[in-house]
Formats: structure tokens, C-alpha cells, sequence
């Protein structure tokens, strides 16, 4: 565990506003208030906070409809992720996108996306753009273990090994595709040796360890930015949660489902870590659970009361010219 | 007659047609409702909408097949064993996904007969939801059917409700070419009385919602409800409308509209799609071709605007047509001189 | 001025756009001629068709990069660099190929700007080979491109010629929405006059390619050279015939084209694509929406039949339009009464 | 070489039609007689041969725009493929086809394929097809070194795995996809490895060598009709000519070229080995050259002067009914 307080206070911080976001999310969705699908990120948390803490806003993500998690992680502001959900003027993407499209360029968030598999070509193009420039950052496409069987995603990974891009394959395995068990969809059972075999170093972790996911990305970034091609990360942490909100989960059992609670939080395996093994206070952790609790509920409040989308803009932003 | 939902007509259809022909199989993501889970059969929830639930309990993991995400795998399943005698239903979870696999669709299954000098064709459905009006965005909300009537080989089906689509979907199983079956998610939920037997309706006829002899509306899928209600309201003041429901796109049924055409000389055509190169433009221009001598005025399109369908439910409201929108525009094309 | 082929146009425009800006690339399966091989530089094939040939000697191939057979990866790589500030010329061999691609193209490009809020576009050319006229047979001849029109967010060009060809290329590669640029493949060896410096042609903007008062007809694509041949032979019997080129199909110049219907009131439309929600639909259907009362008969498309593209070249040669099937197209609208 | 006399006469008689009928088909082509594009598959051969040579009517293949071997060797008439490739009214595919799109369906061989890739996912659904009847045939895929990296192709192996369906991918590398070397464009360059990671078994074989492949295939098809899944086999046998005809091949050295004839003749291997293990002789050989010629002479002298298409026939078959 070689990171410093700071370090380790920004990544619980960081999967703390995820937990808080999609619960809270979650509340309002079953109330009503938000519309579409939404799809939480809890126990998932480590995986996007391990992975991004090796970016700065000049590398890129892209990420899936399960993206609040990889957002917050990039460094979205909160306050701009709830105006979005709740589809408001001011929101990331002024209301048009909602929850499966919200990105920050800014912040080199190339979008959340409702197409299972669309965020690992665009990963390639980003990273296409940081070797043709010559910069030395990386792109991360986030990708379920349902996404890993989609032919985009094969291909991006072809690509990116010919052309020895800077891209990182980041698998999110979290049990399902939907309904469906990774035991059945991924036919050779292993996403990680697939990826290998397409030609580059592929890591397995436990995606509920936050120690284990910095760690492996710490080496995957490494690769790439040293211009030695892709590199493939599994990293394996089940979803709490049903796919989407609504979804009554027949396909597993009520125990499965609370032991996860038990024995698979990311936050809880950080917090007793951390405590063990650095000068990190319960008291400290305390402290930021309600900071990020309190910054929630304001957000989210802020963005409940926030005006709507103006008629007009249905028509804008369409294209930037067109006559 | 009981009332169901056009889910349960669906279902229904596809329960039928299983039951009848063995060579009938159901293939696609969650179809089943999660294999390689410890599910329960009677629990399985048939897709993500539950429109086939209870066909893998009833008919077994062989007919009713739960995929891995990978709809270029599905269509081409689908097309590689309709091509060699099986009669499959694909399900292509949202239309919207068709750019991930239209090839197998396209290049492959509505070509076969022509390509392949007669020798075969590709007898399976593609059922697939289309439609905005859930806040679900750009990329889960299109009506993207134009696309496939624009494809010679493909039949396209578009049912607005019930009724329409139990018999609409026995024959699309039973139809010896590829069909487009598309269901709009916003009339799942909603009832009409539908027969417990088998029936089948004819690809290729349009149904005369509601006589009239002043303005001949054509709408489709979702939109005939808005037509019917708009024409309801029109009559009230004094114009008598006619609503056409064409459910099948392609085949079109050309004579019933340019019938109602030559009554009333005024059109507006009603679609939820994006306007250009659609269905609305497709009817129009087939109207000035083939019923220009009884045109009186200019064909109004009622659509959703050339612009992508947007997430927040104040702005998707204004996408689609609306009843109010399509009243204006009949009451236009009903006072031009 | 030096006469020059279509394809030395569409090679000038890349390389003109390479040499002034860093950040154009080319990608595209054998765009470069051929990776890996102990392949000569100035010996690079330069594409199937050889559009592109010379560039990799000049530009290296760090941006003209050759790819696998990889369109998914191809078309996501192009909007994903696009998003990032590159702007991406990305070649799809043969439109034909969309299906196994489309979605990158349409539900991330197309839509990046507006799902985005205004955030970026993706400022991407597609550049794609169109067409009948080989003897390539159904899946390599297709006239693809109404389906990219009826995608909000895509731009689509269709040059008849080497001089369009070229300002309308230079156009796209500068403008900042994704452009689906539509090259005709038997156009590619048809020589016009064409200035060696850099010009743009605006996109949306129609050319006339020939006056006329007594019938419009509005031609796409390799169509247009039929059409003026056929406005010649017209002439000779007293039918003075306007020919228009819209260049661009999306957007598409509609001020130009009912213009001139004002004048003529009667209106034939050809195209090369399959009848169906066609171009040739989105005109018809736009002049009877707001063209109506200069209307003076009926509109008639002419266009390939609703059929696959056959591969024998006797059926091949009756599935465009022609000369003669335009003559007489006009001819019937002209004898209207 | 446990093949008896009859089989090995069959095997050599097979590979020297698809020889002569390319070569001849040239000829033509070069001539301007035929329409469209070409792609000869002379070198290859033995991949064809060998693995149709375990096939009946019953199973199915489906192949490329590379696919006049493919059909020969499923056993097509010569005399009317003659006729499709120079799209003749009474050919396979009354003309509508061509060289591209060679179809046969009584002999299982469900066309070519002009979009690379594309055969994958029709040979699973015949592989469904096969495993939702009960029956014990296989439905092969040919497949390209090319095509081994489309979209469709990867998922095409990941469902038969899931579904354990009796398809087997034939994979034919011939060292270039049009311009593009091997080397280049599979990034791992093991495309049967690739193959392997989704879960099936991959065999790697010489495909200049008859023999090789047929054992190979032998391997697979037990396996597949055994109802264990799917297998794949990496065939690796250089093409002679370019891409298609009229392809300059600047991307290769003529040495290589010429030394392909000399080393890599699938043909000539056969004959040899053959003459050495079997009581077949060098009049054998060219008793069958001789009527193999004579056969495919006749065959296209009568296509040539076959009738045409009707222009009627433009809109038939386009469905079964319409209207
Ligand atoms: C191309 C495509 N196919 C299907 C869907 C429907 N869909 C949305 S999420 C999902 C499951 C994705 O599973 P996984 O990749 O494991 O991500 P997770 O939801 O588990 O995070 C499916 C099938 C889609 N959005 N896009
Ligand atoms: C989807 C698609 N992309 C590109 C092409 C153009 N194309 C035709 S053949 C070919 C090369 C195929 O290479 P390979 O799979 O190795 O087969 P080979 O020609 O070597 O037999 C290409 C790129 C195509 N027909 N379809
Ligand atoms: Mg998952
Ligand atoms: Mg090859």
C-alpha cells in the first residue's frame, strides 16, 4: 500500500460519491423523478476509482450506460451529473443525454453509451489521436462482461494491437449481462485470456479490491504510455444491484444478493484495509462519508428544482451548420 | 373476447406458432430470461420488456435461446437456419441496435431469394422495438423502420395495437421472406380485444381506422391512436377524416390509401420517424405520383423533426407528432384553396 | 485548366487537406496499399481503386494507415479521434459494407453533438464507393445513401464529377459535422476540367447543371450525365428541360430545386438507389409539401426497381435509369393534361 | 495416408478441377468475358478438398468471395457454376449471382459471400439448425485470414461455444487479405490461438498438404458430430495470383511469387507423396489432367454460348410473394 493519505482519502472520497450518487439516484428513479433507465455502479466502485486515478483531464475514458461511476472517477462535477440525470438545461449535456450519455470533454469523458460495446472503438479513435499527435497519455474503454462478447469490441482490440495504441481495455466483470450469467455469455469463460490472445498483456483482479485494480493499471499505463501498445485489465466485482432499476432479479437468489453486501464492498474492504495499514481514522472516514452525503443531497436537491430544457432546443446542436 | 395487452398478443402469437410448427424457434439476448443463472423456469422473465415470458418454460432451452450480447451472431443465426429450414424469430432487443448487425439482415437474409437464383429464401421474423415516449435517449428511442422498408427482400410490419399484431405476427412466421416485425414499446401495455385462437392478417392491407371524406390521414404504427383522437376532434368541428392504418410499410397497400385519396383529394401523413427519406416522404411521393389528378392540396408530413430523439421528457414530448399537431395540419391542407 | 479524372480530384482534395492540415489523416483497409509487405512507398497501391495513391509516400504512415477488415473498429476509430480533435478521412470501401458498421457512424458520430449537448461534434469524413455499373453484383453495387440521409447528424455528399468532386471534398473535410462523401465508382475514370489549387464547394448547395422551362429534372449522383443527355435529345423536339445536381442530398438545397419547379411545374426526379424512402421519395415528397400550387402533373420517379442489384450485366444494364427511361419519364409529365 | 485408391483418385481429380476451372475462369476474365471480380484460388487447394472430403449433401458449408474451390469441392456441377460465373440464365443463380455469389443449396453449400466475414454467422445458424432437428451434420465456415478479424467473425466462434453448436471455422490463410499481409493485420499473429481462447479446439495445419488438413478436419467433424462443440482449423497455404484479377501485387516480390509454383503447389505435393506411398502412377495423373481439362473446356465454351437472362427476370425472386 504505497499511497499517501491524500492519495487514499481521494479514493475513498471518490467511491464514496459513487455509493451516495446511485443510491440516492436510485431513491429518486423509484420515485419518479428521473426518467429512462438507470443503472447503478454499487460494488463496482473500486474498478473505476483504481483505473482513473492514473489519469489526468488529458487522458480519455469512455465509458457505458453504467457510466455515473466512471464519471465521478474522471472527475464530473457532481452537481453537474444530478442536472443531467434529471435531464436539466444546465446538465452536462443540457438535458439531451441523461443518464446513459453523459460526457465532459472537458474532462476527457468521451460519453457514457447505450450501445453495449460502442465505447471500445471510440477508445481506439481517442487513442488514435494521442499517438498521431505524439502525446504520451491513454484512453480506457470501460467494458462489461456482457459488452466483451459484442464484435466492436473484438475489433477494437485487434486495431489497437496493430496499430500499438495507448488504449486500455478496462473489462468490468460484475456476474451479468442483463440476466444473463458470464458462465454462459463468454463461452470461454475467461475474458481476460481472450483479450490476451488478441496480442497484448492482459491482468486479471478482483475489482472489489482497490488495491489490486491501481495496482494493475499502474502497470497497464505504464506499457502504454511507453508507446508499447494496449493492454487488456478483467477485473471481477458483482453488481448489488438488479441490471436496472425495476429489474426483480429471478435470475439469482435472494442470498447471493446479501452476502455481497456482507462480504464484497469495496468500501468497507478499503476502509478496514486502510485502517489497518495507515494512520486513517474511522473517524476520518466518517468525516467523509458525511461531506459526501451532505454534497449529495444538495445536488440532487439543486437539480430537482432546476429549470427544465427550453422547447427550442430540440432543434439545436444538431449540427453546427446545416442549410 | 377477452382484452390483453399487445405484450400478452405477442406472446400469444408466438406461443401459437411454437406449439404449431416445431421449426418455429425464439432466438436472442434474454429471450429466455438469464440461462446460466439459477432460474427458476416459471420465473424467467422473457425479455426485458416480458414479451415472451413463459415460452422457455413451455418449449425448453433447444427453441427458446438465450444469447450472449452478439447481434451479428443473432441475425446471422437466424438467417444461416431459415436459409437451411428452420422458421426463427430473432429478437433484436432495440432497433435502434440495428447498426451493429444490419449486414446479416441486409446483405444476407433479404437477398438470399434474388441472389441465389430462387433457390431459397430466408423465412424469419425480426421482432424489434422501436419508438420514443420513455425518456430513454438518442440511442434506445428511434424509429428507425424507413431503413428497412428502404431494403428490397425485407418485409416490414407496424402494428398499432393488439389485434393487429397477434395476426400480423402468426403471418409474418408463416411469410416464406424476411420480415421486420417492429412493436412500439409505448403500446405494450396497452388492451384490445384480441381472440384466444389463431388468426391471421395479410401482409400488404392497410386497415380503415375510421371512414371520412374531407382529409385522408395516414398513420402509422403509434401514431393512428393520435390520427384517431385528432380526428375525432376535427369532426366536432365539421371535417370528416379518414384514418388509415397501413401496419404492414412494406408491402404497402397503395389502393386503400389513393381510394380514400380520390374521395378527398387532402393528405397529411402521420409518422413518428425522422422525416427525410421515411415512410411519410415515401407516401407522399407515391401519392403525387399515382394520385396527382385527384390532389387538391399539398400533402402535409407530420414527423418528428430531422434530429435525434432527446432524453429529457420535456423535449421528447415536442418530438413526436401529437395529437394537436396533426389536427393543425389537417385543418391546413383542409382549408387550402 | 487540366482535365483529370474524378479520382485524381478526390486525391488532390486529400492531399491538399493533408499537406495544410496535420491533424486530416487517412484510415481505411489498403488506404496506404498493403502494411507489412516489403512494399515500395511510390509503388502503394493506394486503395482498391487507387483514390488514394501516392499518399502514403507523402504522408507517411503514421497518417495514411492501412487496417484490417475491421469497419466497426475503422468507423470508431474515425469518430473517437474526431471527438479528440483529429479530423479523420476514414474510408468504407464499398458502401455496401455499412452493415457491418453503421452503428458507430450513426448512433455515436451522428449523435456525439446533440446527445452532447453542443459539447463537440465529430468532424469526420466517410469516404464510401457507390454504385451500380460493374457487374459487382449485390452486395459490391448498392446506392446505399438514403439511408445516411435520413440520419439527423450525418451530412451526405454525392458528386457527379471531378470538379465537385473536389471543392465539395475539401468542404467536407473542413466542415465539423461527420460527412458520408459518395463516390460513384464509374465515375472515378470520367475526366473534367479542374483547377490544380484548393477550392470548396459549400455543402447545400445545388448546381443547375443546365436551364430549362418546361420540366425540371432534379438527377443524382452519375445520373445527372443522363439526365443532360437526355435534355439534349428533348430539346431537339421543343421539350426545354432544367437539370439540377443537389451535390449534397443531405442537406439538401430545396430553395434550387422549387425554383425551378415554379417555373416548370412539372417534375421528374432520378436516382440510382431502390424506390423506397428514397431520395427520390424525400424530393417528390417535399415539392408536393411545398411546391404544391406550381404543380402541374404528376411527379414521376425514375429509379431502380425495388430489387437487389443483379449481378449479370444484360439485367445490371436494366436496372438503372437511362437515358431513354428519363426521356420518357419526361415526356409523360410534359404531355400531362 | 490411410485413404484408399478411390478416395485418393477423388481428392487429386477435386483439387485439379478448381485449378483448371480458375485458371481457365482467368483466361476468361482477362479476356473481358466475365463480369464483375475474380479471385482464384489456386494454391489453396488442399484446404477445400481436405476438409469437404468428410461432407455430404447433408452438411453444410459457407464460403467466400473466394469460393469456386469451396463449391467444387462440396461437389457443385462444374458445368453450372460455368454458367453462374459468366451469369448465364441457366446458372446456379440464374445469373443474379455471379462468381461472388455461387449458391447451391441441395449440395449444402449456401453461396459465397462478397462481404468478408460474412459466412460465420450463417454457418452457426446451420448449425443450429442441425442441433434444434437432432441431426449429426456440421456446417463449416471458410474464412479468410482477412476475415478472421471482423466483428462478426469473433462472435460467430463466441455463440457456437455458448450454444455448442457442430460448426466448424475454416480458417484459410493465404498470407494476404487483398493488400495486406498477416503479419500485419492479425495483431497477435496466431490466428488459430485467437481461435482457441473462445473456448473451442484449433488446430493449426499446413494447407498446401492434403493430407494435413483432411486429418485435421477428420479431428473436428468427430468432435463436432459428437455434439462437443465447435473446433476451428488454421489452414496456412499462399495464394499464387493477386487479390482478384488485375491486382499488380507491388506488395509482394516477384520471387515470392514464382517460388509458390515451385515449393507450394498443393498439387504437385499430393501427386508426389502419392506416387510414392500408393499404386497410383504418373499415367493415373494424367489421365485424370486430361479429362479434367477436356471437362472444364467444354463446360465454358457451352457457358459462353449459353442464353442470357431475360430482362424480366430483374424482378423476380426478389420475394416469394409481395403485394
Ligand atoms: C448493442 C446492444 N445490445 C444490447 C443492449 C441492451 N443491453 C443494455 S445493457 C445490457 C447488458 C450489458 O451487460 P454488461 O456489458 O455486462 O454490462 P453491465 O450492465 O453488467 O454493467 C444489454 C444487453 C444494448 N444497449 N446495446
Ligand atoms: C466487410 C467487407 N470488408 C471489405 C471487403 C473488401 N474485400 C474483399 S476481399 C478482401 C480481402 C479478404 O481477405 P481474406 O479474408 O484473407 O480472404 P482472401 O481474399 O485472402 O481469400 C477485402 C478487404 C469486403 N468484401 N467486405
Ligand atoms: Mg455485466
Ligand atoms: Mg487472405
Amino acid at each position: 500500500m504505497n499511497l499517501d493519505e491524500a492519495a487514499l482519502r481521494h479514493a475513498y472520497e471518490t467511491m464514496r460519491l459513487m455509493r451516495i450518487f446511485d443510491e440516492t439516484g436510485r431513491r429518486e428513479f423509484l420515485a419518479g423523478n428521473l426518467p429512462g433507465f438507470i443503472h447503478m455502479y454499487c460494488g463496482e466502485e473500486a474498478i473505476a476509482a483504481g483505473i482513473c486515478a492514473h489519469l489526468t483531464d488529458a487522458d480519455y475514458i469512455a465509458s457505458t450506460h453504467r457510466g455515473h461511476g466512471h464519471c465521478i472517477a474522471k472527475g464530473c462535477t457532481i452537481e453537474d451529473m444530478a442536472l443531467e440525470i434529471f435531464c436539466r438545461r444546465d446538465g452536462l449535456c443540457r438535458g439531451k443525454g441523461g443518464s446513459m450519455h453523459i460526457a465532459d470533454l472537458e474532462k476527457g469523458m468521451l460519453g457514457a453509451n447505450a450501445i453495449v460495446g460502442g465505447s471500445a472503438p471510440l477508445a481506439v479513435g481517442a487513442a488514435l489521436k494521442i499517438k498521431t499527435r505524439g502525446d504520451s497519455n491513454v484512453a480506457v474503454a470501460f467494458i462489461g462482461d456482457g459488452a466483451s462478447n459484442q464484435g466492436t469490441v473484438f475489433e477494437a482490440m485487434n486495431l489497437a494491437v496493430v496499430l500499438k495504441l495507448p488504449a486500455i481495455f478496462a473489462y468490468e466483470n460484475n456476474g451479468y449481462a442483463e440476466m444473463t450469467g458470464v458462465d454462459y455469455h463468454c463461452g470461454s469463460g475467461d475474458i481476460a485470456a481472450r483479450a490476451g490472445a488478441f496480442g497484448m498483456p492482459a491482468h486479471k483482479v478482483d475489482g472489489t479490491d482497490y488495491f489490486a485494480v491501481h495496482e494493475a493499471m499502474a502497470a497497464a499505463v505504464e506499457h502504454a504510455r511507453a508507446g508499447k501498445g494496449p493492454v487488456s485489465i478483467e477485473c471481477v466485482a458483482p453488481r448489488w444491484y438488479g441490471h436496472f432499476e425495476g429489474d426483480p432479479q429471478a435470475y439469482r437468489t435472494k442470498e447471493e444478493i446479501a452476502e455481497l453486501e456482507q462480504t464484497r464492498d469495496p468500501l468497507t474492504l478499503f476502509r478496514e484495509r486502510v485502517m489497518a495499514e495507515s494512520t486513517l481514522t474511522e473517524a476520518d472516514f466518517a468525516a467523509i462519508d458525511a461531506a459526501v452525503s451532505e454534497r449529495i443531497e444538495a445536488a440532487m436537491d439543486a437539480a430537482r428544482k432546476a429549470p427544465l430544457p427550453e422547447p427550442a432546443d430540440l432543434y439545436t446542436d444538431v449540427y453546427e451548420v446545416y442549410d | 373476447m377477452a382484452k390483453i395487452t399487445m405484450r400478452e398478443a405477442i406472446n400469444q402469437a408466438m406461443r401459437l406458432e411454437m406449439a404449431r410448427d416445431p421449426d418455429v424457434i425464439l432466438i436472442g439476448e434474454d429471450v429466455a430470461g438469464g440461462r446460466g443463472c439459477p432460474v427458476d423456469d416459471k420465473e424467467a422473465a422473457g425479455g426485458v420488456m416480458g414479451v415472451s415470458a413463459g415460452l422457455y418454460g413451455e418449449f425448453g432451452a433447444a427453441r427458446v435461446i438465450d444469447t450472449p450480447i452478439t447481434e451479428s451472431a443473432i441475425m446471422g443465426a437466424a438467417a444461416g437456419a431459415a436459409l437451411t429450414g428452420l422458421r426463427p424469430i430473432a429478437e433484436l432487443m432495440f432497433a435502434d441496435f440495428f447498426g451493429v448487425c444490419f449486414d446479416q439482415v441486409y446483405n444476407q437474409a433479404a437477398k438470399f431469394r434474388y441472389m441465389f437464383g430462387g433457390q431459397h429464401g430466408a423465412p424469419m421474423v425480426v421482432r424489434t422495438m422501436v419508438g420514443a415516449g420513455m425518456g430513454a435517449g438518442p440511442q434506445h428511442s428511434q424509429a428507425i423502420y424507413p431503413i428497412f422498408a428502404h431494403i428490397p427482400g425485407l418485409k416490414v410490419v407496424l402494428p398499432s395495437g393488439a389485434y393487429d399484431a397477434k395476426g400480423l405476427l402468426i403471418q409474418s412466421i408463416r411469410d416464406n421472406d424476411p420480415v421486420m416485425f417492429c412493436e412500439h414499446k409505448m403500446l405494450y401495455g396497452e388492451e384490445e380485444e384480441v381472440p384466444e385462437e389463431s388468426y391471421q392478417i395479410p401482409l400488404g392491407e392497410a386497415r380503415v381506422v375510421r371512414e371520412g371524406s374531407d382529409v385522408t390521414v395516414v398513420a402509422l404504427g403509434r401514431m393512428v391512436h393520435l390520427a384517431v383522437e385528432a380526428a375525432g376532434e376535427l369532426e366536432e368541428q365539421g371535417i370528416s377524416v379518414a384514418v388509415i392504418d397501413p401496419r404492414t410499410i412494406s408491402p404497402l397497400d397503395v389502393d386503400t390509401i389513393l381510394d380514400s385519396v380520390e374521395e378527398t383529394g387532402r393528405v397529411v401523413v402521420v409518422d413518428e420517424a425522422t422525416p427525410i427519406c421515411s415512410m411519410a416522404s415515401e407516401i407522399a411521393s407515391m401519392i403525387v405520383s399515382d394520385g396527382f389528378s385527384s390532389l387538391r392540396a399539398p400533402i402535409r408530413k407530420v414527423t418528428a423533426p430531422h434530429t435525434p430523439v432527446p432524453a429529457s421528457p420535456v423535449l421528447e414530448a415536442g418530438y413526436a407528432p401529437t395529437a394537436a399537431s396533426i389536427r393543425e395540419a389537417v385543418e391546413a391542407v383542409y382549408n387550402y384553396r
